[in-house]
């Protein structure tokens, strides 16, 4: 178990250095896919299945697919130079960010975060519903609300996209 | 009537005024890209009446319809606090305010939207569904709630931004806009998360509760306020978060940005307060020195910058990002005072901040020219209306006697005075000092240098929906800045029901 | 007459009608054609200024408080309330404001000439606040109506201003804005400090009266309003605002600035600064500063202005000196200090409000204020010179004239307990004529060389019908100032008996009235403090002590 | 594992942060910024460990929140393509002081 | 008209005299008269500068040398301007007459209404009389009526002739007011209204420049002077409450002798004397105050105006009796402006600057009487000076006038005032000549003229205080007493130099000229006519008791012993009592031994002496006229023609460094420091903004980073 999640916190973590660092527009995205899968691991290591399976259909699948989609849209897969800001402004946004992830590490990874109560309770909801019915089963009672919200979300994504992407009016 | 948030349906009635207004935006849109109304580009002839304009009217009534269903709520009362949607006071005031701004940014659209020939079914569809989703952030008790309500308002205006796809400027706020909203979102999601770690629940009453009672994990709540002040300073363009508002104000459409800043910010505010005065209510102490700094820094940077531009719109960005100094005092003091304060200034802010931006669209003929303080020079004598108009709001942007602003002022400062934040009421004055000489540069601008040639000021363009949109703006501007009574009892009454707050605070619960 | 007035149930409503005429006053002239506007603006104005006179006879000179009281409600939610009164300190600051006003309308006539109903509408509607500052008897609505002074000032200073119009119009409106803005959260304080202690939400003057403050508080609270009415007096070194103002502003601008407007600044002092903070009012190093400040102001200004090359510069110039008399008077604290500062403030007023309409007169005539374009003038111009001499003495404070009373008294009073810097300030007198003189003589006598001055036509019938009422009342008020005195005086001793009251309660008392001593600054407990980290401002902005846990 | 997940989240957080902060590239901020949310997601992964179901429910609002960002995100960026030739953000500075 | 007011006044005087106390007549009126005249003159003036305004525009002149063409603004002020005074005089001497005879022991106050009244200070608008302010009254009016008199002929063809009657009426009103108001308050009103009126009057001709500077001058140099009795009445109020005369005199003596307050009260009352009554430091404003038209040097600075110094100290002598510090200083001041102005008088040749000087050099012997406790010899002295030296002027402005019409005739621009020009004037106007050869000799102290009697009394009273037993500083007043002496002999010589020059020897005016020189007209001469008779006679109303039997009395000739004494006996008894009881009785005391009538002998004897030596010394100079006058003088003589370069050292030393100071304080600190405080502030501001902005650089990642930066600043207030 935990030789797998560090393998797959390993990935995750290089895939997402990749995504930072690569050349090419693709080749981020092909890093970001790793990063996505790996983390997909992870969400499994966690029980949490159904998420595991969304993360790579939906994530991985769809929209880093449309990331592909637009950047060979727009002709960019042939770039083979890097964007990197560099001089001072990497160096200080370098040491802006140890400074943020030097704060940050000690305070998480000193936190008391054992699995709690939660786990039983989704292991007895899994049990109950199984994977899918678990996560279905508030999403549709408790969460109704924010759910019918994540609808009118999409569909002002829809309206943004059309209006913003279309060619001319 | 009654709510028991146990059956679905009474989700439906919570939540009326925000379905309307997004099933009205639908038929909008609908409409929109029917065939009749689709051609908004060659129907010429009067702005007030074309065929992009009957989309325009159209979507005021969906506004109206949406208050109408926004006062129906004031006969609901609901039962439990845990619920995922509050019917409370504060919301329908929020809501109000989203109302106002959305209606008086769609009167102000027209002469752009037809001089623009933007899609007009989707120009205003987007803006009430922005509105929907600011709607849903006041009335959210869930933190899930507010990141939706929260998103679908972004979105949408990220929309709006870069809506005028003629104008590269409109596409580059768009993009700078969205790129930083998404980064903040970041943090804001991340912040949500660490309360969630921290409370177990993302529900504000339960988090209320949780912190109260100290079984939050400290480390977890410290960092989840921190990300959260993050997310909200972002979309109140707190400093140091401020640095898309100038760009973004400056590059959408003007109306767009009129809403924009009266609107967003409302929206962020009121749930930030929210979120801070009654979900963190019992870490008061970690997040107080935050904010009052932030406060202080986003006051006196934003007043400073301000007195540098020499554009229009771009000053009144920075005036907005002052503003949003302003109130984060209030959410500093974290009082009655200061929460009904910060409703009624938000009220005050709307209408004054879109009255002066009515004015600058007018000024701002054709695409996005004349934005300069230059190109008002003479203004006010050869448009004398105008002229007044905008010197009234201004004067109530810098927060003036006999106006809203001065009122709103007030009752931040007696909120700050409540929680004897004396040291932040001072930065407060003397910004607002600062203040006077951008807003008073436009008003000798127009008043007191040598004119323009008269057909340059002939070109203002004032159809009949923005002239609506004017007076109703000064009428609210001028009647709370000599009665304000009505409204300040109003604004009060409405954060009574808001839930605990002024408890184990210093300086508080007197 | 008082008979007359009873028929007509003259009483109250007098003061809200001072207020709200005007307005209507600027509907009226807003509405009128432009050639009519500037008669229906001084007839208008006229009619305000007879209702005003009625207030002399209506008023009831044995009273010291407040008379012809009314209150309304207005913000209930805050406990502001419209309420409006006058007593003897502001009786006369109300009719100066109307008197001046009419004056000043009638004498811009000529000088006026674009844009004259937005002036004259400006002017009715500046009237109006002035006299809504004076009657105020609610600390918020006084403050309303003290900022809402700046709006009108602002534009009639920046639109029908000389060349550097707008940097003096902005110059005034934010040195002005910043000492209004610093007391307003002092008023704030105080109303939340009523809130605490008392229970209640108000405004009201009377009710601030009664609020409990430790010297700290008042020391603070002092600073912030002496800080607003010292910039609008203005006290040195806060006075650099007012020569750019007045020398750029239009002649019946100038005038209404001279005549009421820094007139508030003082008539703060007499109202808030010191009923209200009676502690730190006389508090030793407070005075002190504050007659040294006066002193400054009477000697400074005074060698400023003598070597101004404008002649309207100089005249500012002097209205700082003048103004030092009234802070020299008023912070002596005795009853003939305070009486003389309010004379000094009327015939103030009149005469340098006189000198700057002669000097617009001179200006429409010559378009120039520079000193050394003239010569020799009275030779052309008798009464104009005559009407100017006179004027010229009143703001000297010749002896039988107005000038010297007030400026009498109030250094006597200054003498009765500071007869040190009284003696400095008195020096004063020798700069006055070495101020005044030498432009009186380069613009009036000297020889008539320049052709230009050959031509300067003498005063017209309507400047006439301007100077005559001003120069009588120079006079007169120089003659016979006791009709005067004898009305303010309950009112004045009503300030100076709760500043004495206060000063024994803080000898015999062993609270922390004796923080006062202390220097400013010190973390002094406050009485409302019933939680940690409440208490003084000093403790509660500080973020970095909590934000460090 | 709780807590090894957090602190993987967040340090993939902040190498989302680092991105956004050091790429000229557009598409790959926005990226960058998707793996924020992602690392966030983690975060909820692991803390529903602790809590329950709902945390698992966050990560599928936030999934649907990436995906209609993604969607407007990407039209902005198409749309502004067309007016620059380049997704460089350094070109964009006709907004700016 | 006369005759039933002469009637009132005998009536009421013996009636008064019967009951033995006196009854005011119309106190009011005599006040009021003068500003009646000034309200229609003034008015009268307005119109005909209105109408000489029109002129002027035109490019012209009014032409007022024919009478007959003359305006009825310029012709009625002839009748109004002296009719006034002579109504003011006839009533004050009706006064004058109810009150003669009685003697009366508190003064007589007619109030009119309250001027002031504030909290704990009032003063009411009264009027005070008694023997002091009669005597004062009496000589305004009178002295003032003959030089209104005079100055119809000497003025009649100025353009500004009714402005000028206006001044001199407001002037008679002021000067009444100072010495009848009934407090220091009301007497302040006067004794600036007073300035005024000289500083307008000097600048008359404000055409000129100089003229114009001259009264500025005056009234700047008053001011300071002013400012002294300002203080002085505040600390009275500060001490009795009240500035009233009859309260203040009552309360005096609760001081204590020679103490701190009352002799600060001293010091800065005649701080302000010193400023009226031009002594030194403040004396140079009546030199240049010549510039006036010789009328108002008459009245204003030789008779009535300087003399208000005197007047003051003479009025509070209750308070500078307490004050033997204070009068030392008045006594030295007096006696050290007595010797330095005559000095100074010694190498003028103009005129009235001889004139000027001599006038402040008696208003030294003035206040040396009332410093030595003499106040009666003071205001003898005051009262025969403003006989002789009014004449003196009106007699120069006669002789001024003559030159002038001679000058103009052929339109030369040389000096009508200059002596070098004038010369054998005696032959043209004789009346002149004689009556001021009478006025010399009063001035020189020669018996029997009015100045013998009142100077020689004052010179003795210097000795005798200094005899006093507990005289405080007795060899003080001897040096007092010589330099006294000294200067009376001085005065001898330059007035003889100054008749010489102007009556005797050739004639050096011109050929041509010299042909217009003609007696001055009846109205001008009869006024001095009638001021000569009193200079002969003004003295022998005050012959001292001691003398009168001696020589000097014409062996008990000259009539009414120490009249004058005795009428002030009420006013001077209070500073006598106190005098009495602290330092002794007077002795009869010279320095050097010797008695009264042997110094009487030894002083008018060398006065004599030195008028007969001055009229063969300057006699046989030889005087050129200035147009070929290349002889400058050197060394002393220099100096002293340059007045001892005291205007030049004020220049430099007080106005110059004044000046640069404004100059300093208006360019430097309010414009450099105190605004340009201010502007920084706005420029800050706006530099601030500026330089923040800059991080506005419209790049993405930029404002990522500004933003990262406010988390990690976050993050590091929460956690650290």
């Amino acid at each position: 178990m935990t030789f797998l999640f560090y393998l797959f916190a390993g990935l995750a973590i290089g895939g997402a250095i990749g995504v930072v660092m690569a050349k090419n527009p693709v080749g981020s995205l092909l890093f970001m896919v790793t990063t996505l899968a790996a983390m997909a691991g992870t969400f499994v290591l966690l029980e949490a299945h159904f998420l595991a399976a969304i993360q790579i259909i939906v994530y991985a699948g769809a929209i880093m697919v449309l990331f592909l989609f637009v950047i060979m849209l727009l002709n960019l897969g042939h770039e083979y130079k890097a964007d990197l800001r560099g001089g001072a402004f990497s160096v200080l946004s370098f040491g802006l960010i140890g400074a943020i992830a030097g704060l940050l590490a000690p305070e998480i990874s000193g936190a008391e975060a054992a699995p709690g109560p939660g786990a039983v309770a989704i292991d007895a909801a899994i049990a109950e519903h199984g994977a899918v019915g678990a996560i279905a089963e508030p999403l549709y009672t408790t969460y109704v609300v924010p759910f019918e919200i994540t609808g009118i979300l999409l569909l002002v994504a829809i309206v943004g996209a059309i209006v913003l992407a279309k060619r001319e009016v | 009537m009654q709510l028991d948030f146990s059956r679905q349906l009474h989700f439906f009635w919570a939540l009326l005024p925000e379905i309307i207004l997004c099933a009205w935006a639908m038929v909008v849109l609908i409409t929109g890209v029917s065939g009749r109304f689709k051609d908004a580009e060659n129907d010429g002839g009067d702005p007030s009446f074309n065929n992009a304009a009957s989309l325009g009217w159209l979507a005021l009534v969906g506004v109206l319809l949406a208050a109408m269903a926004n006062g129906w709520l004031y006969g609901i009362t609901e039962v439990g606090r845990d619920s995922m949607v509050a019917v409370d006071g504060f919301r329908l005031f929020s809501n109000w305010v989203f109302l106002l701004a959305a209606g008086l940014s769609i009167l102000i659209s027209f002469s752009y939207v037809y001089r623009q020939r933007l899609q007009a079914g989707e120009f205003y569809g987007l803006i009430l569904l922005a509105t929907a989703g600011m709607m849903f952030m006041a009335g959210a008790r869930d933190l899930i709630v507010i990141f939706l309500g929260l998103e679908v308002m972004s979105i949408a205006v990220y929309a709006l931004t870069a809506f005028n796809r003629r104008d590269r400027k409109s596409a580059e706020a768009g993009l700078k806009y969205f790129l930083l909203g998404a980064f903040a979102t970041g943090f804001f999601l991340y912040g949500i998360a660490l309360v969630y770690g921290a409370t177990g629940s993302t529900n504000i009453a339960a988090v209320s509760r949780s912190v109260a009672s100290g079984a939050a994990t400290p480390t977890f709540l410290a960092l989840g306020i921190t990300f959260l002040t993050i997310g909200f300073g972002f979309k109140v363009s707190a400093v140091p978060f401020h640095m898309w508002t100038p760009d973004v104000y400056e590059g959408a459409p003007a109306p767009v940005t009129a809403f924009m800043s009266a609107a967003v910010k409302a929206a962020a505010f009121v749930a930030f307060l929210r979120v801070f005065m009654v979900g963190f209510d019992g870490a008061y102490e970690t997040w107080y020195p935050i904010l009052w700094w932030l406060a202080a820094i986003t006051m006196v940077v934003a007043n400073l910058i301000a007195l540098v531009q020499s554009n229009v719109k771009r000053m009144l960005a920075y005036s907005s990002i002052a503003h949003a100094g302003y109130l984060l005092v209030a959410i500093t003091a974290s009082n009655e005072t200061a929460a009904a304060g910060l409703l009624f200034y938000l009220l005050v802010y709307t209408v004054m901040n879109i009255g002066a931006f009515a004015i600058v669209i007018g000024v701002a003929h054709h695409a996005e020219e004349r934005l300069q303080v230059e190109d008002y020079s003479g203004f006010g004598w050869s448009q004398p209306l105008l002229g007044v108009l905008l010197t009234i709001f201004l004067l109530s942007l810098a927060g003036f006697p006999g106006t809203g602003g001065f009122m709103g002022k007030i009752y931040l400062l007696q909120g700050a005075a409540d929680a004897q934040l004396w040291y932040l009421s001072v930065i407060l004055v003397l910004t607002t000092i600062a203040s006077y000489w951008y807003y008073l540069r436009v008003a000798w601008f127009m008043w007191m240098k040598s004119e323009l040639t008269e057909r340059q000021h002939a070109l203002v363009m004032v159809p009949l929906p923005m002239r609506v949109a004017l007076v109703a703006s000064v009428f609210i501007v001028l009647y709370l800045g000599f009665f304000p009574g009505s409204a300040l009892e109003f604004a009060r009454a409405s954060v009574e029901g808001l839930g605990v707050m002024g408890a184990g605070v210093p300086g508080l619960g007197q | 007459m008082t008979a007359l007035l009873d028929s007509i149930g003259y009483s109250g409503w007098a003061l809200h009608a001072l207020i709200w005429l005007p307005v209507l006053g600027m509907g009226l002239v807003l509405a009128a054609e432009e050639s009519k506007a500037k008669t229906v603006a001084f007839w208008w104005s006229l009619g305000v200024f007879v209702l005003s006179v009625g207030l002399w006879w209506a008023f009831d000179p044995t009273v010291g408080g407040m008379q012809m009281e009314s209150t309304t409600p207005w913000i209930s939610t805050w406990g502001v309330n419209y309420s409006l009164g006058i007593d003897g300190i502001s009786l006369f600051m109300v009719m100066l404001t109307t008197f001046s006003t009419s004056i000043a309308i009638l004498g811009s006539f000529n000088y006026i000439k674009e844009r004259e109903r937005a002036f004259y509408a400006l002017m009715l509607l500046l009237e109006a606040a002035v006299v809504g500052v004076f009657v105020a008897t609610d600390v918020f609505l006084f403050y309303v109506f003290f900022e809402l002074t700046l709006v009108p000032m602002y534009f009639i200073v920046g639109i029908w201003g000389g060349e550097r119009r707008i940097y003096a119009a902005i110059k005034f409106f934010l040195y002005t804005a910043f000492g209004s803005l610093l007391m307003l959260v002092a008023i704030l304080y105080l109303f939340w400090k009523a809130k605490t202690m008392l229970g209640v939400a108000t405004f009201a003057y009377a009710d601030l009266l009664q609020v409990p403050l430790s010297g700290t508080e008042q020391l603070w609270l002092f600073s912030a309003f002496a800080l607003a009415f010292s910039v609008k007096v203005p006290v040195f070194p806060l006075h650099t605002w007012l020569p750019d103002a007045h020398v750029e502003a239009p002649t019946p601008g100038s005038v209404i600035l001279a005549a009421v407007l820094l007139k508030m600044g003082t008539y703060g002092f007499l109202r808030f600064l010191l009923p209200l903070f009676p502690v730190a009012a006389q508090h030793p190093t407070v005075v002190t500063t504050m007659l040294v400040l006066g002193v400054i102001g009477i000697l400074y200004t005074a060698w400023v202005a003598a070597v101004q090359p404008d002649a309207k510069k100089l005249v500012a110039y002097t209205s700082v000196a003048h103004m030092g008399f009234v802070v020299l008077g008023v912070f002596a604290l005795t009853v003939n200090g305070l009486q003389g500062g309010l004379v000094v403030m009327i015939s103030h007023g009149i005469s340098t409000g006189a000198l700057f309409l002669l000097l617009g007169m001179l200006y429409e005539r010559r378009h120039t204020r520079t000193i050394a374009d003239f010569g020799g003038i009275a030779r052309v111009a008798p009464w104009f010179a005559t009407a100017f001499v006179i004027t010229a003495l009143a703001s000297i404070g010749l002896p039988g004239t107005s000038g010297f009373v007030g400026e009498f008294l109030a250094l006597m009073g200054a003498f009765e307990t500071h007869p040190t810097l009284a003696f400095i300030a008195t020096l004063g007198v020798i700069f006055a004529a070495y101020y005044m003189l030498p432009m009186v003589q380069t613009v009036f006598f000297n020889k008539l060389e320049k052709d230009e001055n050959r031509q300067i036509e003498d005063l017209s019938g309507r400047e006439m019908a301007i100077m005559a009422p001003l120069c009588a009342l120079m006079i007169i008020i120089g003659w016979n100032p006791t009709p005067i005195l004898e009305r303010m005086e309950p009112s004045v001793r009503m300030v100076i008996e709760r500043v004495e009251d206060a000063g024994v309660q803080a000898a015999t008392s062993d609270d922390d009235l004796q923080v006062v001593v202390a220097p400013p600054g010190e973390v002094a407990p406050t009485v409302t403090s019933p939680t940690p980290g409440s208490g003084t401002p000093e403790d509660a902005d500080t973020p970095t002590a909590d934000g460090d846990e | 594992m709780v807590t090894e997940a957090l602190v993987l989240s967040a340090i993939l957080f902040v190498i989302g942060t680092f991105g956004v902060l050091i790429r000229r590239n557009a598409i790959i901020m926005f990226l960058c910024i998707e793996l924020q949310l992602n690392a966030v997601n983690l975060s909820f992964v692991a803390f529903s460990r602790m809590f329950g179901i709902e945390g698992q429910l966050f990560v599928f609002f936030v999934m649907t929140v990436a995906a209609a960002e993604a969607a407007v995100g990407l039209a902005i960026i198409i749309s502004i393509f067309r007016h620059y030739e380049t997704v460089n953000v350094d070109s964009f500075n006709l907004l700016k002081w | 008209m006369a005759t039933p007011l002469l009637a009132l006044a005998q009536g009421g005087g013996q009636a008064a005299a019967e009951a033995g106390h006196y009854e005011p007549f119309l106190p009011g009126l005599v006040v009021l008269l003068p500003l009646l005249g000034f309200i229609v003159n003034g008015i009268l003036a307005l119109q005909h500068g209105r109408a000489s305004a029109d002129a002027v525009r035109r490019g012209e002149e009014l032409d007022l040398g024919d009478a007959s063409s003359r305006p009825a603004t310029h012709t009625l002020p002839t009748w109004i301007g002296p009719g006034v005074m002579a109504a003011a005089f006839l009533i004050a001497v009706v006064n004058f007459a109810r009150m003669y005879g009685v003697y009366l022991e508190e003064p007589v106050i007619v109030r009119y209404w309250t001027w002031i009244a504030s909290g704990t200070f009032t003063v009411e608008a009264a009027l005070q009389l008694d023997q002091l302010s009669m005597i004062m009254m009496l000589i305004i009016t009178g002295v003032g009526f003959l030089i209104h008199v005079f100055s119809v002929g000497y003025m009649k063809e100025d353009p500004g002739y009714p402005r000028y009657f206006a001044y001199l009426n407001l002037f008679v009103f002021f000067m009444l007011v100072l010495v009848m108001g009934s407090s220091y308050a009301l007497m302040f009103v006067g004794w600036e209204g007073v300035g005024l009126c000289s500083y307008l009057l000097i600048g008359y001709w404000f055409s000129d420049r100089e003229k114009s500077d001259a009264g500025k001058k005056a009234f700047i140099v008053n001011r300071i002077g002013d400012v002294g009795f300002l203080i002085a009445m505040f600390l009275l109020f500060r001490e009795f409450g009240t500035v009233d005369f009859v309260p203040v005199f009552a309360e005096a003596e609760t001081l204590a002798y020679a103490g701190g307050l009352v002799t600060a009260i001293t010091l800065f009352f005649f701080v302000g004397a010193i400023g009226k009554s031009a002594q030194i430091p403040l004396f140079v404003w009546l030199p240049d105050a010549m510039a006036g038209p010789t009328p108002v040097s008459a009245l204003i600075h030789a008779a009535t105006m300087v003399t208000a110094g005197v007047y003051l100290v003479a009025r509070s002598s209750a308070l500078f009796a307490l004050a033997p510090l204070s009068s030392a200083v008045v006594a030295g001041i007096g006696v050290l402006t007595a010797l330095f102005a005559a000095t100074i008088a010694l190498k003028q040749d103009d005129i009235k600057k001889v004139l000027a000087y001599s006038t402040v050099s008696q208003l030294g012997y003035m206040f040396v009487g009332v410093g030595v406790g003499a106040y009666a010899a003071g205001v003898f002295h005051l009262m025969t000076h403003a006989f002789f030296k009014a004449l003196l002027f009106l007699g120069s402005g006669a002789v001024i006038h003559a030159m002038h019409e001679a000058y103009h005739s052929t339109h030369s621009h040389e000096d009508a005032q200059d002596m070098r020009n004038m010369g054998g004037l005696k032959a043209f106007m004789p009346i002149t000549w004689v009556t001021m050869w009478i006025a010399t000799l009063a001035i020189a102290g020669i018996w029997p003229f009015a100045g013998f009697f009142s100077k020689d009394e004052i010179i003795w009273y210097t000795a005798a205080f200094g005899g006093a037993e507990n005289a405080p500083y007795p060899a003080l007043y001897t040096v007092y007493w010589i330099i006294a002496l000294a200067a009376a002999m001085l005065t001898a010589f330059y007035m003889t130099r100054m008749m010489v020059m102007t009556f005797h020897g050739e004639n050096r005016t011109g050929a041509e000229e010299s042909k217009a020189l003609h007696e001055a007209p009846p109205v001008m001469w009869i006024p001095l006519a009638v001021l000569a008779v009193l200079s002969i006679f003004g003295g022998w109303i005050n012959v001292p008791e001691e003398l009168q039997a001696s020589w000097v009395g014409l062996f008990g000739v000259l009539p009414a012993s120490e009249w004058l004494h005795h009428w002030l006996e009420p006013i001077t008894a209070q500073a006598h009592h106190i005098q009495e009881v602290n330092l002794g009785e007077l002795s009869h005391y010279s320095p050097f031994g010797g008695g009264e009538v042997l110094w009487a002998t030894i002083s008018t004897v060398a006065a004599g002496i030195v008028v007969l030596a001055s009229i063969r010394f300057v006699g046989g100079q030889k005087v050129v006229p200035v147009a070929q006058d290349e002889k400058k003088p050197t060394g002393f003589a220099k100096v002293l023609a340059n007045k001892y370069y005291v205007d030049e050292f004020y220049d430099r030393f007080v106005v110059q460094p004044i000046v640069g100071a404004s100059r300093f304080c208006w360019k430097i600190i309010d414009a450099r420091i105190i605004d340009g405080a201010v502007n920084l502030v706005g420029m800050l501001s706006k530099g601030v903004g500026w330089g923040v902005s800059m991080f506005q650089t419209g790049t993405i990642n930029t404002y990522a980073f500004i933003l990262t930066v406010g988390v990690l600043a976050i993050l590091g207030v929460t956690l650290l």
